[in-house]
């Protein structure tokens, strides 16, 4: 269990917080950001290793803000390991154990993969190994929170997601409670229980990793989890509330009541789907996240079916999908599969279709 | 610009100056072990008055340096890691004998240890007196010579990443735990090269000592006195050993420095 | 035009090559590889900063491979941009310039969008705005080649986008033939004409990026290009040679004819539709790449389907879309929007159903 | 680490053995001041001959520096930017004068350039002599501190990243173009640093020139010389005048050297 209440931490000229921010025991949280957003600054303060300005860590109930970082059962994995190069794999990962318990020990060797490893020196490791033999060495004391500072940013390809089911499984099985520090999205989704959203020092969002996605608190959040259309829209004057106005004057129906007269509207690229208009045999749109088709059939008619007009303005190929950009106005990107761009011919200057339901678009205030 | 076929002009026209300035090092060191002889080695450590002379200023340096390995080591450690108000003052007083010239050294550690010098007198009645005596070499060496020794460790401390002592923290050890069992075992050649610089440096020594205790002579006081009593083929059998010890020293700090050196080095970006 | 013939560089004890490549005049070629590859030892080489082994280099027909790189007419930019530190922005860009020809400074500045950079310093700009000075730099000279070392890594998000949408426009306009160094598959897409796969030092294949997608000449090439499926068969003994079997037995119909006994099958996570056994309604495979139903009927039948009965051995978010690893055995990696993953209520021990056409199998000669 | 609450132990006594240290530089110096009083500036420099022997230090200093400086320069660029068969080496000999004795310099350069030397006969003809002549005084200099000049500016260079000259030679400059205009204004500050450190060194510098050349007498030999006949009080003045010298040096170094530093240290992680 981690606790943190109005905790501030200074790096430089820079402040983080307050931030408070609850993490029951064995919750697995990944606090993302965007890089210099302070998250190594807040990691560093719950080690102990960085006093904080003001605010209190609480550690399984305990008030732990001045007790030094050997004092607090915590480990610490950094992105590039940082193994010990003058002591073996074995002499890394007992190192903070006062006497060998090697029956304990040789679980954890097993769980993470490195038992082949004990007799090498690191320099003589690869990323992924580094990395096992570091998670080995924080969790050998048998810690009650870990703390994970981009721990696989190091890695690439299959090591990467190797790396990152050990990194569950093992952290899962010990019941150990993690704080795992990313600037991937991606990452907190394979990983996270809960998200913790940190933007320019500021805690955004605590919640599930799939609320943060569909329900954004902010556009930084929103563009953060990849909703590249963040649009203005105003209030229509005399209607129940749940239609609003883009700015070039197409209506849209929401699901969320608009009291405001000014709002953003959230519609994530892979919500959208883009067809040729009449009479051409519409498509849906793939690629990134969520079919929006089969999805409506599944909420029963909830959705009402907005329909916008407008033109290709350009076309992104990112390999099997593409992004295409349609200008309503406003300009709106629709994620498409690259096997349909080439089927439909979309190309700049292609009149299209762009149709998603009301309970694809979120609503946020407008902001100052 | 690796492995160009050709050389550039370019090239080649600062290969030819650097290479004069490579000459004009070369030639007197050649020169002299030339002029000296394989005999007088030999011949140089059979008089009493050099092997003394060896001895008292090879002791005395290592004093020194041991004694300034037990204070600056620590003192490399708080540079290298630590912020404090008025670090750039201390860094700029210990780096301040490197410029400091000897002989004023001398005069200003006269000023001290000296008779009338405020230690001198307090010491004095201990037995402890400073000129013409081992312990004023010792301290005469200490002053000249020490930030080799606290410039080279902070230099191998700034390289160890501090966040290695934050992990071996959160693994259980005490401040005093990280930096003996994590950041000194890293730093330790870089360190030792310290040591060996500053013993190189002190056993060299000559315008400080020779004005604090010119008695009893160490090397460089030795060479001096005799090439002005009885000139130059006098002066160089102590000359020539004394260069010959500093050259192994320098032989040895070289192999504890350089690999190092190419650790941090920038690889070939592929 | 850019001639690489023979080429062979060492970089330490590394040696990339023998290296041919044609690159027509104002080609945008995408070198793509894993780090370590020797991506940036070739384009050294080409720039002529670094002298080859053996080989040549030719640029618009002339051998320039003992030229020096100032008298190559090649541009150069590198991840960090490099601008010279005690130099303006404008100082920067007219440094290759003998005398400031304005007018044509002119319409690249504005291309680049630095009109209004040229009197700051280089450690004053933002990542995005260092890069378009850098690429400003290189083009001012009016090179016939430009060369790209990972230009758009050090930037990020939306400032990535418009880099990369300048980059596109300013090469295209002024005809130069680009050499564009990345390990990112996705930029090669949204920018090359002409894909170059450098693995180990080894150019593997050379062609349209579409091309090296749907048809990667080896196993190395199609999971760099982010095909996680590599399958194992064999040829059923008594077909008609477009039938094979995998490891599990079960057989699979493919378009290529297959003549050796043992083969390689490639096959695309998202080409792969995954659906609940008999009677549940079937869903198609999103995200990534490739929406298989439409493109099917687009084929005009063409496609037989191929059908596999497999039971789900784990689901790894990746935000919008998920991973889903069936075992069928062997082990099939399916993409299926994180939206329909919670419809079906996949979770490990679930038995689904997998559908693919013939022609979603790319078949590869089985190594040695 | 930063900013803990509490002084831990072990920082604690690390503070303390090192402020030993500290007070250990700081107090001779201190001393000295006081000793020598303000007033003994006025009247140090309105001695004849610490008035000449001043000037005779500073230019002959100058004119070392100058001589190293327009082969140096090439010589750390190479060392830098170039790998080349004996590399090793030739760095080796650039460092070695830093651990050779100076007294034994002094017996090795007259070896070369005594009377009885090579060059010593050599240039005699033409009017040159290097014993108890400026040019001696200056050969003494050019020897004993012409590392630093080179070790400052060979790590001024290899500061600058060599894809600047690469990205400079395809902007059309040739070798010698992208060295003027691109690494030279990026390294010019820890060049002209290492040229202050030389110079420094040059004026300090006693028992190489009291060897070779001992008259004209430099600053050093004069403090040396008025400390032997007439005692303490004597040297106090010319010493206390070259101290300042070194000082204001060591400042303005400082002041050139400690931005880069801070330029490379790494940032604050967030």
């Amino acid at each position: 269990m981690i606790g943190l209440s109005g905790l501030c931490v200074r790096g430089g000229r820079f402040v983080v917080g307050p931030v408070d921010l609850q993490l029951a025991a064995g919750d697995y949280c990944g606090l993302v950001g965007p890089s210099g957003a302070g998250k190594t600054l807040l990691l560093q303060a719950v080690a102990g290793v960085r006093s904080p300005m003001a605010g209190q860590v609480l550690i399984d109930g305990q008030d732990l803000t001045n007790t030094p970082p050997e004092k607090r059962g915590v480990g610490l994995v950094f992105q590039d390991g940082l193994l010990f190069p003058h002591l073996s794999v074995a002499g890394n990962i007992g190192y903070g154990l006062r006497r060998r318990d090697a029956a304990s020990l040789d679980g954890l060797v097993r769980d993470l993969g490195v038992e082949d490893l004990m007799k090498r020196s690191p320099g003589s490791l690869s990323g992924g190994e580094r990395q096992r033999v570091a998670l080995a060495r924080a969790l050998a004391p048998g810690p009650r929170v870990l703390l994970l500072d981009e721990p696989l940013s190091a890695v690439d390809g299959e090591a990467r997601e190797e790396l990152r089911d050990m990194l569950q499984r093992a952290t899962r099985e010990r019941g150990v409670t993690v704080l795992h520090v990313t600037h991937d999205v991606a990452e907190v989704f394979s990983l996270a229980d809960t998200c913790a959203v940190l933007v320019d020092g500021g805690l955004r969002q605590v919640g599930p990793p799939s609320d943060v996605l569909r329900r954004p608190v902010d556009e930084d959040v929103a563009r953060l989890f990849g909703a590249r259309n963040v649009l203005r829209a105003t209030r229509q004057p005399d209607g129940d509330g749940r239609t609003v106005l883009l700015a070039g004057g197409s209506p849209l129906r929401v699901v969320q009541r608009v009291d405001a007269a000014e709002v953003l509207l959230v519609v994530r690229p892979e919500d959208v789907t883009l067809a040729l208009p009449a009479g051409v045999a519409s498509v849906r749109a793939v690629a990134g996240a969520g079919g929006v088709g089969v999805a409506d059939g599944a909420m029963g008619g909830a959705s009402e079916p907005n329909i916008l007009v407008g033109r290709v303005e350009r076309v992104v190929s990112h390999g099997g999908h593409s992004l295409v950009r349609v200008m309503v106005p406003p300009a709106i990107d629709v994620s498409v599969s690259s096997r349909e761009v080439a089927s439909l011919s979309l190309e700049p200057g292609t009149d299209v279709e762009l149709r998603f339901g009301a309970q694809m678009v979120w609503v946020l205030p407008a902001q100052g | 610009m690796v492995r160009r076929r050709r050389l550039e002009p370019f090239t080649l026209a600062s290969a030819v100056v650097a290479l004069v300035l490579v000459a004009f090092v070369l030639v007197p060191v050649v020169s002299m072990m030339v002029e000296a002889g394989a005999g007088f080695l030999g011949q140089a450590l059979r008089q009493n008055d050099v092997r003394r002379s060896l001895w008292l200023t090879g002791s005395s340096a290592l004093i020194a340096t041991g004694l300034v390995f037990l204070c600056g080591v620590p003192l490399a450690y708080l540079l290298a890691r630590r912020h404090f108000p008025g670090k750039g003052l201390v860094e700029g007083l210990i780096d301040l004998p490197i410029v400091f010239p000897h002989t004023a050294a001398g005069v200003a550690l006269l000023t001290v240890y000296g008779r009338d010098g405020v230690l001198g007198r307090l010491l004095a009645p201990l037995g402890l007196t400073f000129t013409d005596s081992v312990a004023g070499i010792v301290v005469a060496m200490m002053f000249v010579s020490l930030p080799y020794l606290v410039d080279t460790a902070r230099e191998a401390f700034a390289l160890v990443d501090p966040r290695y002592e934050q992990v071996a923290r959160t693994l259980g050890s005490s401040p005093a735990g990280a930096f003996l069992r994590v950041s000194l075992p890293q730093a330790w050649r870089g360190v030792l090269a310290g040591a060996l610089l500053m013993w190189g440096r002190g056993i060299s020594e000559f315008g400080a000592v020779a004005i604090l205790a010119y008695n009893p002579k160490v090397i460089s006081v030795l060479v001096f006195e005799r090439f002005e009593g009885f000139g130059l083929h006098s002066a160089l059998p102590p000359a020539v050993l004394i260069v010959i010890i500093a050259f192994v020293v320098f032989v040895l700090l070289r192999a504890f420095l350089v690999p190092r050196r190419r650790g941090t080095g920038r690889e070939d970006d592929r």
